[in-house]
């Protein structure tokens, strides 16, 4: 077995976990350059998302009907959160938003873990996505090679959403300038609204194509993939959407490096036998987080913020 | 000014002397299996907890969630040197009873906690510091899963029991006095981490009210404005995340003792945001309400909304929707309550020793 | 003013550059010791930036400030900015290291400011920012400070604070947040707690702003009365032509980041360039 | 209207001051039924509540008690843990059976043992949560036994030379008994690879990948059953072609109803075979469907876990030594359980010295891939055990 036979199933594995973790990161980032807000309940919306899909299935329903119910589902809970938690506090210092989202996040899981008894949920197989195919050394479920185009697809679609259309250079204007924009006459709520059913949108995409990939359920799925998705955000840069998604598909990619680290090592002869680096696939995550933030606090594609004294 | 001030501290110590004084004879009197002390002691311990964090998120305007992570920190190292040395062998049973051979005093073992709490903030405090508002707190986020991907990493096993629970250390039972027979004569388990945590909040309460303390507020208030005032940003940021971190892992320590065993798995970012709701809850800037919050809180969730958790029945009446995790989603909403319409929380930034308790109003500037 | 060369403040070449604009360019200016200077020149000119490149809140881009005859600022272009340099004098500190000091240190040497948009503590007291002032001349380690073995210090502290704020006249007022004391007051306490960092500079950033004619008569005399209480050297950013013609000793005039004019009051006020400047001339 | 709603509380209060009236007996249940572990734990918590169905009541000297069933969830976290059992304790229970699930057992321990009440193991097998302890009892077989059968049988039925592991990270039940796993392996001359995977992994596809790349010929993965479907499932995408190899928590229908369908191959020890106690397996299916909320909480449908046998023994033990006591004493209830002995579905049970259960044998299942139902294999024992 050559390196490339070993490297390239860890690959694939991370370019696809990576794509979905792109799909929730676009989430982030979008909130964050409209509001400067984590936005800390995007993973629970994630999650949630899951959770709706495992109800809906579990009532008999085609799948083809399923799938956008759930979208829809989700783009409401995202639109109601903002509504609910978020747009009271439009004027509040930044700390107290942060916290709503903290709370919100904390209310999402706690809610799922009433509704689902705090069980494991058997996500539905849906069929196609679901089949499983040959691809050089590895064989893996479809659903790993729809992910990257499907994100591509996505992410083109949303550029030029944001470039071409009113309601895309309301979001810029908003971005660059909250105040000013206001004045200029841009309802700002519906701006923001349009901003987190686009992020709610994409994690209900990416919700599908990762719990096909893991299927499995419970109230704290989002957590870990929220945090990641963050990361990536922020190490592409806050407020880009390419670096979003360059981010999330490098953290998917060395996460999975990372677990497989200890055999690529062994094989090529580096070390004698398992070290348990594994251990660190999260923590790396992290890791790589402090150390842009300290070297390159704007990401790999962000634009700097001067504060004005 | 000057003599309502007195008058407030003496009635906040007289308060305080009530208070352990009935912890005291509840002690003695109540049996000892009541949930009351579980309250209790979970409470002490959380309320150093959140004050440690609010002195950083309140006081000093550093936003950060690293607070699970010293609390590790602190609890392992607590751990690592207190369990006997006949016992090592059963605890690191995959590991040859260990590296440590040896035992030191609970309270040595947990300042020790705090100090190693203290130097892994000081060092990541160097890069992380610099960072502004939410930055910073995914930074610190980011670090307590560091440091628990350490601690539970196969490799450290001999010192820290890799992935293993840590256990059979001196927990807040074994301060209870016993005669011969190994019958308690005298209770302490509750008044003694109820004396740990007030001394450590004495402390910071002492701190806040020196002329760092100060330095600290000014830094919360407006960090241009203190630094043209001489105070070095970055110094004065770093002593405040040390200190903090270093009553977290004193905490950690307490946490450890009142949970009898401690896992790193457990000290996820979950915890931390669970403090901060509680700060939140009692009043960001506020001492006082942070104590209060942590033992409402703390009751709420193990004891007084417990029966949501269960099936209830008035007469034939089945009351609906109660089951497993009803409580929580009771106690999340109540949380959000608090966290859209009464932000300033219990106490605002005000303190006991500082109400006004003649009665009359001062008009106060708009808090925001 | 005893000598000539008593020199308290002197600022040389500075350019201040952000991205390609130019904020401040080639400013050199001396303040000397004792004196009362005003800096002034129309909205945008530069002023708050030359005093943030004194204060250490930004690092100049090229030129060397000196406090006291010793550099505490000095810079040249230097990466990208090499490129970008749109100032003058781009290679007369080219060999020389760069000095770059924090607010804090800056403060320590003995400059104290204060600000054009009030930044008051606004969660304490009159007394408690004051109180802060004091903070950076202490000898107590937070230790000490903690466990209240610097209570002699601390009382010391506490005294001048209660006397500083007697002096502004906020006696009454000393427990009042800050922040809700009206304006005028707000100003004068924010001289207070610069004065209680001990300086022997003082920077003042518009302290006549939002004043009526009666204050801010009241705040010339008073400048005065601090400056001759505390030996102090007065440098000033300031609008009200009254009060800047009244107190100071001289005045630099500054014009879209380039100084125009230098001189005494009476000077000032006969210099075309600097009536042209305020007042807009047609021909140019 | 005061006086209406004063009149309602006195009621509402007298109503439980009457049912107080009768002899209680309180056993306390401490399962998880939330968690990783939630599954298992309410598969437990059944085999309790069946054998509390049908023996309602036991006789204590000459007083008749009422059993009743105090339950506390401990969210299969060991720092969820210590209220949980404090709960146990401050409704004073008299005896505890539980948990599911090592490391919530030892954390609960301490608690127990400081109010004096006995506890029994059900099916948590690592020897630390009795080892030491006067007042933790068990039933079930324990891991240096369970994986020395393990190994057996992966050396010996499935032929195998490399074996990979795959733990939780600060699971006690994984890592114990993937310890005693290896130490047996190693010992009977095979190689042993083990690895962690941090709590709430949802992504094992690299792990699945890393067994297959140091060619390994067995996939050990003792685990919870959440993460075992999600390997499960992830190894059959993947057309894993090794054996999954796993300890007794894998048996479980929901495991079972993962594999249904797959390719792969599924093999468990465990305490139990459905079809060797023909009357329990009967009452027990026709109570579960008979109450629909327990058909639930048994993942849906009626096939009988080993962990519902376990907590139908342990239930009867618990009488046993309570009758054996003569008391409702938690102090009395520990001193006379050493000396009781049982005939239970599972087996006989009585109790060495540390107080564990004395087994010699373990039965080993495997999943028909077309049924998704247990198949029995075979029934190994260790000599010297």
């Amino acid at each position: 077995m050559n390196v490339w036979d070993t490297v390239f199933p860890y690959l694939l594995s991370g370019i696809s976990v990576g794509g979905q973790y792109a799909l929730i990161a676009i989430g982030y980032t979008m909130v964050y350059g409209i509001l400067r807000l984590i936005n800390f309940a995007h993973g629970d919306v994630f999650m949630v998302a899951g959770i709706v899909m495992v109800y809906i299935a579990s009532s008999g329903l085609p799948i083809w009907v399923c799938i956008p119910l759930v979208l829809l589902i989700t783009v409401f809970v995202g639109f109601l959160i903002e509504r609910v938690a978020y747009k009271p506090l439009r004027s509040a210092p930044r700390m107290s938003v942060m916290i709503s989202a903290i709370g919100v996040s904390y209310a999402l899981q706690n809610l799922v873990l009433y509704v689902t008894g705090g069980l494991n949920k058997q996500y539905p197989t849906i069929p196609w996505i679901s089949d499983t195919v040959v691809i050089g050394p590895a064989k893996t479920k479809l659903v790993t090679v729809i992910t990257p185009i499907l994100v591509i697809a996505l992410v083109v679609a949303l550029v030029l959403l944001i470039n071409k259309t009113k309601i895309g250079m309301a979001m810029r204007a908003v971005s660059k300038d909250f105040e000013t924009s206001q004045l200029m006459g841009i309802k700002i709520n519906n701006v923001i609204s349009a901003t987190f059913i686009i992020g709610s949108f994409l994690a209900g995409v990416g919700s599908i194509l990762y719990f096909t990939n893991y299927p499995t359920v419970i109230q704290t799925s989002g957590a870990m993939p929220g945090l990641k998705a963050f990361v990536a955000a922020v190490f592409g840069g806050i407020g880009s959407i390419p670096g979003a998604v360059i981010g999330a598909f490098i953290i998917g990619i060395m996460e999975n490096i990372i677990k497989g680290l200890d055999v690529i090592l062994f094989k090529a002869g580096i070390i004698s036998g398992p070290m348990g680096l594994a251990t660190f696939s999260d923590a790396f995550t992290f890791a790589l987080l402090i150390v842009i933030l300290i070297v390159k606090p704007t990401g790999l594609f962000g634009e700097k913020v001067t504060d004005k004294v | 000014m000057k003599k309502k001030n007195n008058i407030g501290s003496y009635i906040t110590l007289g308060v305080v002397i009530l208070i352990y004084a009935a912890v005291f004879i509840a002690e003695q009197t109540i049996p000892s299996t009541s949930m009351l002390f579980t309250v209790l002691k979970k409470g002490a311990t959380y309320a150093l907890v959140a004050v440690s964090m609010n002195l950083l998120n309140g006081f000093t305007g550093i936003f950060s969630l690293g607070q699970a992570g010293f609390m590790l920190i602190g609890a392992y190292i607590y751990g690592i040197f207190t369990i006997p040395v006949s016992m090592r062998g059963q605890v690191y049973q995959y590991f040859d009873g260990g590296l440590v051979q040896f035992t030191l005093p609970i309270i040595i073992a947990m300042i020790l906690g705090g100090l190693a709490a203290a130097f892994f903030a000081f060092l990541i405090g160097l890069p992380v510091l610099r960072l502004k508002s939410d930055y910073l707190a995914i930074a610190t986020l980011g670090f307590a899963e560091i440091v628990r991907a350490i601690f539970q990493w196969n490799g450290l096993g001999p010192v820290t029991n890799g992935s293993n629970m840590l256990r059979s250390f001196p927990n807040f039972n074994d301060f209870n006095i016993t005669d011969a027979q190994g019958n308690v004569t005298v209770y302490l388990s509750t008044l003694i981490p109820f004396i740990m945590s007030g001394i450590c909040i004495l402390i910071i309460v002492l701190l806040i009210n020196s002329s760092y303390g100060r330095a600290f507020k000014a830094i919360r208030d407006d960090e241009v404005a203190a630094e043209a005032m001489g105070i070095n940003l970055a110094h004065h940021k770093r002593l405040a995340f040390c200190i903090s971190s270093f009553f977290a892992g004193v905490s950690g320590a307490m946490l450890a003792m009142y949970q009898t065993t401690v896992q790193a798995k457990s000290f996820t970012s979950a915890m931390t945001y669970e403090i901060l709701l509680i700060v939140v809850i009692g009043g960001i800037g506020s001492v006082t309400g942070s104590v209060l919050s942590s033992f409402l809180f703390v009751a709420c969730s193990e004891w007084w909304l417990r029966f949501l958790d269960e099936q209830q029945m008035i007469g034939d009446f089945q009351v609906p929707l109660l089951r497993n995790g009803f409580r929580l989603v009771v106690f999340s909403v109540i949380i959000m309550i608090v966290v859209l319409f009464f932000r300033r929380g219990i106490m605002g930034d005000r303190e006991l020793w500082n109400l006004n308790f003649t009665g009359r109003r001062k008009n106060k500037g708009d808090g925001k | 003013m005893s000598n000539i060369n008593d020199s308290v403040l002197r600022m040389e070449h500075i350019t201040m550059q952000f991205g390609g604009v130019v904020a401040i360019n080639d400013l050199s200016l001396e303040v000397r010791r004792g004196e009362i200077v005003a800096l002034i020149g129309p909205n945008g000119a530069g002023k708050t930036t030359a005093f943030n490149c004194i204060t250490g809140v930004y690092e100049p881009t090229n030129g060397v400030v000196y406090f006291q005859g010793k550099p505490i600022a000095l810079n040249h272009p230097q990466g990208k900015m090499i490129r970008q340099y749109a100032g003058s004098e781009a290679d007369r500190y080219k060999m020389l290291k760069p000095i770059v000091h924090t607010p804090d240190r800056i403060t320590h040497m003995g400059i104290a400011r204060t600000f054009q948009n009030i930044r008051l503590f606004s969660s304490q007291t009159a007394f408690e920012n004051v109180l802060i002032g004091t903070h950076l001349r202490r000898t107590s380690n937070v230790f000490t400070a903690t466990f209240r073995l610097n209570a002699r210090e601390e009382k010391r502290n506490r005294e001048k604070a209660e006397e500083l704020l007697e002096i502004v006249g906020l006696k009454d007022e000393m427990n009042e947040k800050a922040t809700s004391l009206p304006y005028g007051k707000q100003r004068r306490l924010e001289i207070a707690r610069a004065l209680a960092t001990d300086p022997s500079l003082l920077l003042l950033d518009e302290p006549a702003a939002g004043m009526n004619p009666q204050e801010t008569d009241e705040l010339g005399s008073f400048i005065v009365d601090i400056k001759n209480r505390f030996k102090l050297t007065v440098f000033m950013i300031e609008h009200h032509m009254n009060l800047v013609m009244d107190i100071s000793d001289r005045i630099y005039v500054l014009d879209f980041g380039k100084q125009i004019a230098e001189g005494t009051p009476e000077e000032i006020q006969k210099n075309p360039v600097v009536i042209a400047a305020y007042l807009g001339v047609d021909e140019e | 209207m005061k006086k209406m709603i004063a009149l309602v509380l006195a009621v509402m209060m007298l109503v439980p001051a009457f049912a107080l009236a009768d002899n209680i007996i309180k056993i306390g249940v401490y399962e998880p039924a939330s968690g990783d572990s939630g599954a298992g734990g309410k598969q437990e918590t059944l085999g309790v509540q069946y054998a509390n169905f049908k023996t309602p009541t036991v006789t204590i000297g000459d007083t008749e008690y009422k059993v009743e069933l105090v339950t506390a969830d401990n969210g299969s976290s060991t720092d969820k843990a210590p209220s949980a059992a404090q709960k146990l304790v401050s409704e004073n229970v008299s005896v505890v059976l539980g948990s599911y699930g090592s490391g919530v057992s030892i954390a609960g321990s301490d608690y127990f043992k400081n109010a004096n009440i006995p506890a029994i193991g059900l099916t948590c097998t690592n020897p630390q949560v009795t080892a030491g302890n006067s007042h933790y009892f068990r039933i079930c077989f324990l891991d240096p036994f369970q994986g020395t059968v393990l190994a057996n049988y992966a050396k010996d039925a499935l032929g195998a030379s490399t074996v990979y592991c795959l733990g939780e990270l600060g699971n006690d039940y994984d890592q114990g008994l993937i310890t005693y796993f290896k130490q047996a392996f190693e010992g009977l001359g095979g190689m042993v690879i083990t690895e962690s995977f941090p709590t709430g992994t949802a992504d094992f596809t690299s792990y699945l990948t890393n067994a297959t790349a140091y060619g390994a010929d067995v996939f050990f993965c003792p685990v919870s059953i959440a993460y075992s479907t999600q390997i499960i499932q992830q190894a059959s995408a993947q057309g894993l072609a090794i054996a999954i190899l796993g300890g007794d928590t894998l048996d479980s229908n929901v495991v079972a109803d993962a594999t249904k369908g797959t390719n792969v191959k599924v093999v468990i020890t465990t305490f139990y075979q459905e079809g060797a106690n023909e009357e329990f397996d009967t009452g027990f299916k026709a109570w579960l469907n008979e109450n629909p909320d327990m058909l639930t909480n048994n993942g849906g449908n009626d096939v009988i876990s080993a962990v519902s046998v376990m907590g139908y023994d342990g239930y009867y033990t618990a009488l046993a030594a309570l009758q054996a006591a003569g008391s409702v004493d938690g102090a009395a209830v520990m001193a006379a359980l050493p000396a009781v002995t049982i005939d239970g579905v599972s087996g006989h049970i009585a109790f060495d010295e540390t107080g564990d259960a004395i087994r010699t044998s373990a039965f080993v299942k495997t999943v028909n891939n077309e049924t998704g139902a247990w198949e029995f294999v075979t029934e190994q024992s260790v000599s010297g055990n």
